[in-house]
């Protein structure tokens, strides 16, 4: 009996719990999906996303904090003269090294280098992947004065 | 009652010649014995002081030396890790294996030989675990060289 | 009999006035290979991708996902999207590989599949060939759709294939025996082994129908419904019983090897079965392409997009609740499938023939 | 010719399976898992030594994913080092920082505000639970479960998203640092959190239906692949697989870290109310009890969470520890995590030796699946839940 028991029970278990599944399962094909129609429709992101940087040029003072805190070595920084009257001439970023860690916005005494919210960053090649925000045409790269359009991430020490 | 003796005191009983630094106090205790005495040493820790698992294996290169260092994890009462070390000459270190006691020794002395070029004599399966077969030199040396190329593909980038 | 002439007949009639030649074999032979062509081409194939689509749609569902959505409306021109990639994909047979079985396997495995619709009457005179021993053909092909996966894992050359092959063998070939005395007991009820025949015995309201035929049947009957479903779902390798192709453990089974057309004919196949199953356990247990209501039988008798709805409605409630199942239960290891199929299924099922040979006789 | 792997011929070892009668012998398979399957969860590389469906012997075989972390610690700063470390275990970073942070800490003798320790252990639960969720849903995807996988995203999602507003990364958070954190929380998204850790507690349900007591999941896991506690200990296995095979070891509660001894929760050990001490299915639902006590803490330092500053002392690029050493364990998700941190006085770590748990775990693999089906071995993988970015490191 009991071998018969337990084989019956067996199957019987196997039936049942079956539809105690079913019962979690089907209730969820009428509900709302949970997911987001991406390039449409898009999750709004924290303020202190670490996504592409924002750099406000107008400000930098070609100080080279933020490219020797680099862990990885990513930002390349040319500028004639230092100081307040520095003009940049190259502030590349190589993202296809870049870790995004945030500390090249830690150091920097104008606080001139952001993280931005923006985090697809796509190219065909590997030159694609290296930002120039040194040209100001650059939609990341905002001059004196200009309205940055979103917030922005603040891990600069005060 | 085992496993309330702390490891120096238990160590300079059962093996008063092995023992060759202790340091019981600071943020880490340890007990410094000879490399021949470190299975015995380590059964001491097992069987007088409580310590079931061998927690971790770790190597370090001190230009002049190089140290390996065995902490053992004590489950209860109070838990704590204990720690031994040993002290290998640089050009030819040399230490028993501790894997036939402790499974877990196997892999991480493997790492160590990998990493640091720490031979275990008598252990059953010295290869390299993390890098490949025919890598050359130990990266945690401290004057390890980069390879220039690892078969045809440029490592300088 | 209720109903119309088998399709074919009624054109091999048209063909052979057409021709001016008696209804001879090979224009008999004709027809039934042009409904044939017909229902796979007209039904099978929009079902099967249709299936597809609904199978994605309603995972997603379940997964508090969309599902397809992009191309056409509700994503519905996905599968299509899908088939025309796969037809435009490289066809890569690899250097190892044991090249014309590789080739050929695809085929048998989708002949195997499409050629168990031949005798499914989808409606009052829609079969293509309304065969005597009906579902054992049925049963048969789905045994021949093994052979073509055993082809392919061997011919892969790929030890996870040759892996998946032999389980599917180990697992269809058991599977067969549940199944086949599962369908026995709608036999032996009716007393015929023609679907056709098998689907008018259940004419009239919904007490006529196998699965609850006068009440006291239902004893015999819905056990053996069940474990036609379950041997079916193993049948189709869906997934409880998914093991021949499981991806977690075989990466894709069988048809790890395959790209192209030639692996959406492993994938087509598998909805096609699964359809098939579903439209045999429709017309061995639910009635077939009869209404609930006893309307086929009285005022819309013979009418064929009567039955056809009704019985493409309750093929698609078995399909559908073979989605739902897959997306629900997580796999079962080999040796529990063959369990299973041995002591659990089998016993019950040769225990519901017998019980079923006795109602028979009372 | 046998196949051999770094050395060592595969069939070296007998098997505990019983030999087949002469007559019926037939050929072993050498199956080569990985570095590309579905089920090794990253680049492992499992060799497989099986007789049909029984596997005789495997062999995982690491090192795909290895980066030397070690030797690049030793070449950054103290500053740079901290987001290498998130890589290690990519599913349960956090924990991983908090490793090294707390080694360095505690060689130099660094103080860490109460608040700062109380977010570390918020948001280091968080992110337990996150790895939880998804060794979880993982495991069921292994046998075969693919929905419950994504129910569990969906949780995961949830709580990636509150980690992403305050840390600003969703997978590698870079958070902690040396005498603190980096950002302070809002009351906003401390009720939210209070919020996120009731639906984990309320969906812990559905988990349960549709996979933990479902009858085939329990067939498939109860009573396989065990790992009993003299293995587990032998092996140096920690973290929910030594729990489930019945020691009540775990860190927080033993040698308590960052304040954890202000919080009441329990330590789940093993058997539980299906299979044996030990078995697969023990380590699933080790993981499942472990979240609802993850809940529990997070909601009591939600409570007590203390006012003051997130930071005492700024450790900046040319900041330098004092020379000495320090050994610090902390319970990662997946088990131990210590740092054997060794100082020279300079700016960078002279040594900064890192343990990753599932290195230790993954070793029992050799051990365990003897005479397992391939099935059950996929099954003991997805319990034992690796992270090659810690095995390789």
């Amino acid at each position: 009996m009991g071998a018969f028991s337990q084989w019956a029970r067996n199957l019987w278990m196997g039936l049942k719990t079956t539809f105690v599944g079913l019962g979690v399962t089907v209730p969820y094909i009428f509900r709302r999906p949970y997911t987001l129609q991406y390039p449409e429709e898009r999750e709004v992101l924290p303020d202190c996303e670490r996504g592409l940087h924002n750099f406000e040029i107008d400000k930098c003072i070609a100080c080279d904090q933020c490219v020797k805190i680099c862990p990885v070595d990513c930002i390349a920084l040319e500028a004639e003269g230092k100081g307040k009257f520095a003009r940049m001439t190259k502030y590349e970023i190589d993202y296809t090294k870049c870790i995004f860690c945030a500390l090249c916005t830690e150091p920097c005494p104008t606080e001139c280098i952001h993280m931005g919210p923006t985090f697809d960053l796509v190219g065909y090649t590997r030159e694609e992947c290296i930002i120039d925000y040194a040209d100001r045409e650059n939609p990341r790269t905002f001059s004196e004065g200009e309205e940055i359009p979103y917030p922005l991430a603040s891990f600069a020490r005060k | 009652m085992s496993g309330v003796r702390s490891p120096a005191e238990a160590l300079s009983d059962a093996l008063p010649d092995a023992v060759v630094e202790v340091v019981a106090e600071g943020t880490h205790p340890f007990v410094r014995v000879e490399p021949e005495s470190i299975v015995e040493a380590a059964r001491v820790l097992k069987e007088q002081c409580g310590a079931e698992m061998l927690h971790q294996i770790s190597g370090v290169d001190f230009e002049d030396r190089i140290e390996v260092v065995y902490h053992f994890a004590r489950l209860a009462p109070d838990p704590d890790f204990l720690c031994l070390k040993v002290s290998l000459p640089r050009d030819d270190p040399v230490v028993p294996t501790l894997a036939h006691e402790w499974r877990a020794a196997n892999w991480a002395e493997r790492e160590t030989w990998d990493l640091l070029g720490v031979r275990f004599s008598g252990h059953p399966h010295l290869f390299r675990i993390l890098l490949p077969e025919d890598w050359e030199g130990h990266p945690l040396r401290k004057d390890y060289a980069f390879p220039e190329s690892y078969h045809g593909i440029d490592c300088t980038q | 009999m209720i109903g119309a002439e088998p399709l074919s007949s009624s054109l091999a009639a048209w063909l052979a006035a057409l021709f001016g030649v008696g209804a001879t074999w090979p224009i008999q032979a004709l027809a039934m290979l042009i409904v044939a062509t017909g229902v796979v081409a007209l039904v099978v194939t929009p079902v099967g991708l249709g299936g597809v689509y609904l199978e994605r749609k309603l995972s997603g569902r379940i997964q508090n996902r969309r599902g397809p959505n992009r191309v056409g409306p509700y994503g519905l021109l996905q599968t299509l999207a899908d088939g025309i990639k796969l037809l435009v994909q490289e066809d890569i047979v690899h250097k190892a590989a044991d090249a014309a079985l590789f080739r050929f396997a695809p085929y048998v495995v989708f002949l195997a599949a499409f050629t168990g619709y031949v005798v499914m009457p989808f409606a009052p005179g829609l079969t293509a060939a309304d065969l005597d021993v009906g579902i054992f053909f049925f049963l048969a092909m789905i045994g021949i759709e093994t052979i073509g996966v055993v082809m392919a894992g061997w011919s892969s050359n790929n030890k996870w294939s040759l892996l998946g092959s032999m389980r599917e063998v180990a697992q269809v070939v058991s599977y067969e025996l549940p199944l086949g005395l599962a369908a026995m007991c709608p036999v032996i009820a009716s007393g015929s082994l023609s679907l056709n025949t098998i689907t008018d015995m259940q004419a009239g309201p919904i007490w006529n129908w196998f699965v609850i035929r006068n009440g006291y049947w239902a004893i015999v009957m819905v056990p053996a419904f069940l474990i036609f479903y379950t041997a079916g779902l193993a049948a189709a390798k869906r997934l409880p019983f998914d093991l021949p192709e499981a991806e977690s453990e075989l990466v894709a089974g069988f048809h790890t090897e395959y790209s192209g057309m030639r692996f959406g004919m492993f994938f087509l196949p598998e909805y096609a079965v699964m359809l098939s199953i579903s439209g045999v356990a429709t017309v061995l247990f639910l009635g077939g392409y009869h209404d609930p209501f006893g309307l086929s039988a009285g005022s819309l008798a013979g009418v064929w997009w009567w039955g056809l709805i009704w019985f493409f409605l309750k093929t698609t409630v078995l399909f559908l609740l073979q989605i739902v199942l897959r997306w629900t239960l997580p796999r079962l290891r080999i040796d529990q499938v063959m369990y299973l199929c041995y002591k659990g299924l089998l016993p019950v099922a040769m225990a519901c023939v017998v019980l079923a040979a006795v109602l028979r006789l009372l | 010719m046998t196949p051999s792997i770094q050395g060592v011929a595969l069939n070296q070892r007998e098997a505990s399976v019983p030999a087949l009668p002469r007559d019926i012998q037939t050929e072993e398979l050498v199956f080569n898992m990985g570095p590309q399957h579905p089920s090794t969860h990253g680049v492992l590389r499992v060799v497989l030594r099986t007789d049909g469906e029984v596997v005789l012997e495997a062999q995982p075989l690491i090192g795909n994913l290895h980066r030397c972390c070690e030797k690049i610690l030793e070449n950054l700063t103290y500053v740079q080092g901290v987001p290498y470390v998130d890589r290690m275990d990519y599913l349960g970073s956090l924990n991983m920082e908090l490793g090294l942070v707390l080694a360095v800490e505690k060689a130099a003798a660094i103080e860490v505000p109460k608040r700062a320790q109380y977010l570390r252990v918020i948001l280091c639960e968080m992110n337990r639970i996150a790895s939880h969720l998804m060794a979880a849903g993982q495991f069921g995807l292994d046998m075969g479960a693919f929905t419950p996988f994504l129910y569990m995203f969906r949780e995961r999602e949830e709580g990636i998203r509150l980690l992403d507003e305050v840390t600003g990364g969703r997978l590698l958070y870079h958070y902690i640092r040396y005498g603190g954190v980096t950002r302070d929380v809002s009351d906003d998204w401390i009720g939210r959190t209070a919020v996120w850790c009731d639906r984990i507690d309320a969906h812990m349900q559905e988990y349960n239906d549709l996979l933990t007591y479902n009858h085939i999941f329990l067939n498939r896991a109860c009573g396989v692949a065990i790992i009993d506690k003299q293995t587990a200990l032998a092996f140096g296995a920690t973290g929910p697989i030594l729990r489930a095979a019945g020691v009540g070891r775990d860190l927080r509660k033993d040698m308590p870290y960052s304040s954890y001894e202000d919080f009441e929760f329990d330590i789940p050990v093993g058997p539980f109310d299906k299979g044996v001490v030990g078995d697969s299915w023990s380590r699933y639902k080790q993981r499942l009890l472990e979240m609802t006590q993850s809940t529990r803490i997070i909601r009591q330092a939600l409570d007590k969470l203390p006012e003051g500053e997130i930071q005492h002392k700024k450790v900046t690029r040319g900041w330098k520890a004092p020379a000495g050493e320090a050994y610090v364990a902390s319970e990662a998700p997946r088990g131990e995590i210590s740092c054997y941190f060794v100082s020279d006085g300079g700016k960078k770590p002279y040594r900064c030796r890192m343990r990753g748990p599932s290195f230790f775990n993954i070793a029992l693999l050799e051990e365990t699946s003897r005479g397992l089906l391939i099935g059950d071995l996929i099954a003991l993988m997805g319990s034992i839940d690796i992270t090659l970015g810690e095995v390789d490191r």
